[in-house]
């Protein structure tokens, strides 16, 4: 009988290698596994790139794994928050290393990795200092970029609800980068907020099929609310 | 003659003036935002919103708010009935590839070519971020740009090129600023209407920049 | 009120034009919209391109579209069926082109138009006749073939339900190219089986979002059983 | 020495024995289709469907058939519970990124190399259709071949180099035969069993091929 149910946020980390690639699932709070990187934090890999949509918020979460001095290397879309002063420092320091990525490139690269696709041409950014360097082509007459896929060593995610063969279903705005994501990464790690039996979740429901997420952990409701959950 | 500006709430009562039933659109963060409050009831706009919303209704109550959903300023909203969840890949999809009718974008700048400059001001020290303002820019069917026509420093956001480093080429359709629509057309700023007692020499001079 | 529904087969197929290039859905029987076929041809157009996974089946559907000397050329990944006759003497006769996709070339390619893309570069083919004079580039040690995008001015798709603002659910494996055919063409023109109040279709199990929908036709669902449906 | 070639279903037990529980498995159309009956009760083996499946069962009851819910092959089929459906681009993005372990495909030739030819015979006069087979044949993590060892006029379908059109250029891991199992390592057949009774070297006389 095969689960993917792990006991520990521990058990869902192992294996994460100094210079891993790991991408975490999120826009803003909605939808980030704040556990899973806090538990990345207590696990100690360093030299890390991190793909995600922002650089984290206050000192938790991807914040806080920044602050540890934990990443060497930043792939996201919107770095800048009201609130991201720990990325702010590192990066006016020289100190963590920036790829910024208008945020459809980033799930289209991303896509593009768990889908066997080894590079696309794509409109935006084309004559702008992010498309800098980077191939172009003219299509029909309009100009395209040419964009590589983005892979991953980790993925860590964030579900509503998942099973024992790993397929999840997300919640809401949550659901963002998590499905691109697991098909991108050699190990997906999600947490859900409810573990369902075998069955339970209708097939034509299914969001992310199991055959991308590797481990699960279950994390209770209550511990991620950062604010305002309505059921 | 003497004008007034419009304020931010009548500068969106414009822009959705122009917004009709059954369009599919996106509304910038900042001041696109308020065009969503300046549709008549009963009156079916789609709103999308980057981070995988379609349908999205208004601000909750106060102790209503969820924050599995949020729009792409990351505040709180609802889903009307009749809208729908998806993932990043296909909510870019849905913008990169033509289905939005129009975007509507904040900026720093717009060139008569149509180049526009909203993510980066080009100073070092900033740090940078972008989000989906290029997806935006150049995915929409069109591209509508909402802006106070001014800086705070008084100096014309309509230029004739870009001097900020640009989100998008030749990719801005229409302005709306609390002075005036411009359209571009040809690589030229063409004056659509103005605010009472502006004339378009005078809009011309203070602007710094020549309309068609 | 916005409402994508018409009230017949002919009114959703209004302004499909001779040389038009058609997307029909399905695999095999499963999610092919029949009875929109049929009313492409009462509807008249000819000289058409269709984008379809398979080349139609004894003489209804598709077949009978081949046959009545409407179509162009057919893109498509596996043409030849048991019952695939009327394909077949088309064919060895000359009278029709035929464009061999890899399947997942054929579901890539469409995605790529309904995404943005202006083409992508895959494995699949390379060192193929498929491949044959197509653009080839070495990524990370392995061989790529560039393909292009598959835009289409209708798609014709079969879904379970529907609503006025065009969101659709599908049914089992009948779902296979609905919801990428949908996102690829000008007008998108679903049968569905029943229309369902806004809202009554659960926002989280929405497959095809409204925007890639412009009209939606109701066809009962006893008229297009082949065989065995079971609820 | 005697032998006797492994018949369709003894075939399939002996594919079924390499493939372990928790594997991602897709089944091609034809003799690969059998292997799903010899897997061990209990023992959860993923099968995917290039048509939008993951978890496939077995072929319902007679007068339980659903043709919504049909295979690769158009035959009707059950989803197990845990299974999951999703469109076309999903499923192939599914079979083209290494997600599968193993792919089983039936062949008309394999070269030494890995070719492997098994979708048009190059005769004019036939129909070509392809299907999923070069997404399979290049995507999956492993291809494996299953097939008889000769085709009907006694020729064998172990080549020195594919006459036939290929599918995919040396993709091709490892071939089950009704006579023998045989590796690909480095452009060369590498035999690693027969059939009682059948020896290397009369395998490779009958073959025309070398084994290392």
């Amino acid at each position: 009988m095969i689960s993917k149910i792990v006991d520990s946020v521990a058990a869902a980390l192992a294996g994460v290698d100094d210079g891993a690639t790991v991408m975490i699932g999120g826009f803003g709070g909605a939808g980030m596994p704040t556990e899973l990187v806090e538990g990345l934090i207590a696990q100690g890999a360093k030299g890390l790139t991190i793909v995600s949509n922002n650089a984290g918020n206050a000192e938790f979460g991807l914040a806080a794994l920044l602050k540890a001095g934990r990443v060497r290397k930043v792939i996201c879309s919107f770095p800048r928050q009201a609130d991201s002063y720990v990325f702010d420092a590192l990066y006016r320091e020289g100190k963590i290393e920036l790829e910024l990525v208008p945020q459809g490139n980033l799930a289209e690269r991303i896509r593009a990795a768990g889908a066997g696709i080894g590079g696309f041409f794509t409109k935006v950014g084309f004559g702008t200092e992010l498309a800098k360097g980077k191939e172009t082509r003219e299509i029909n007459g309009e100009m395209y970029v040419f964009e590589s896929p983005i892979y991953a060593d980790f993925a860590l995610i964030k579900a509503e609800q998942g099973d024992r063969w790993g397929n999840l279903v997300y919640r809401k705005a949550a659901r963002n980068f998590g499905p691109v994501m697991a098909m991108a990464a050699k190990t997906t790690v999600a947490s859900v907020h409810e573990l369902r039996e075998l069955g339970a979740i209708d097939p034509e429901h299914v969001i992310t099929p199991g055959i991308f997420v590797q481990r699960l952990v279950k994390i209770p409701r209550a511990a991620t609310i950062a604010a305002g959950f309505k059921a | 003659m003497s004008y007034t500006k419009l304020n931010r709430e009548q500068l969106a009562a414009r822009v959705a003036r122009d917004i009709h039933e059954g369009m599919y659109v996106n509304l910038g963060i900042g001041l696109p935002t308020l065009v969503a409050n300046h549709f008549p009831a009963n009156v079916e706009v789609f709103l999308q919103s980057e981070n995988g919303l379609l349908g999205m209704g208004a601000a909750p109550a106060k102790g209503n708010e969820d924050f599995d959903l949020v729009n792409a300023g990351k505040q709180p909203v609802t889903l009307l009935a009749g809208g729908s969840f998806f993932h990043s890949a296909d909510s870019f999809a849905m913008m990169r590839a033509g289905h939005l009718d129009v975007a509507v974008l904040g900026a720093f700048q717009v060139a008569a070519n149509g180049d526009l400059a909203n993510w980066h001001t080009g100073n070092p020290a900033d740090i940078p971020a972008v989000g989906g303002a290029m997806d935006l820019a150049v995915g929409a069917k069109q591209t509508w740009v909402m802006m106070e026509h001014f800086t705070k420093d008084g100096v014309s956001k309509l230029v004739e090129r870009c001097s900020y480093p640009i989100t998008g080429v030749r990719c801005v359709k229409r302005i709306y600023t609390d002075l005036a629509v411009i359209d571009i057309v040809s690589d030229q700023f063409v004056l659509r209407e103005t605010v009472a007692g502006l004339s378009a020499a005078q809009l011309s001079e203070l602007s710094g920049v020549s309309f068609f």
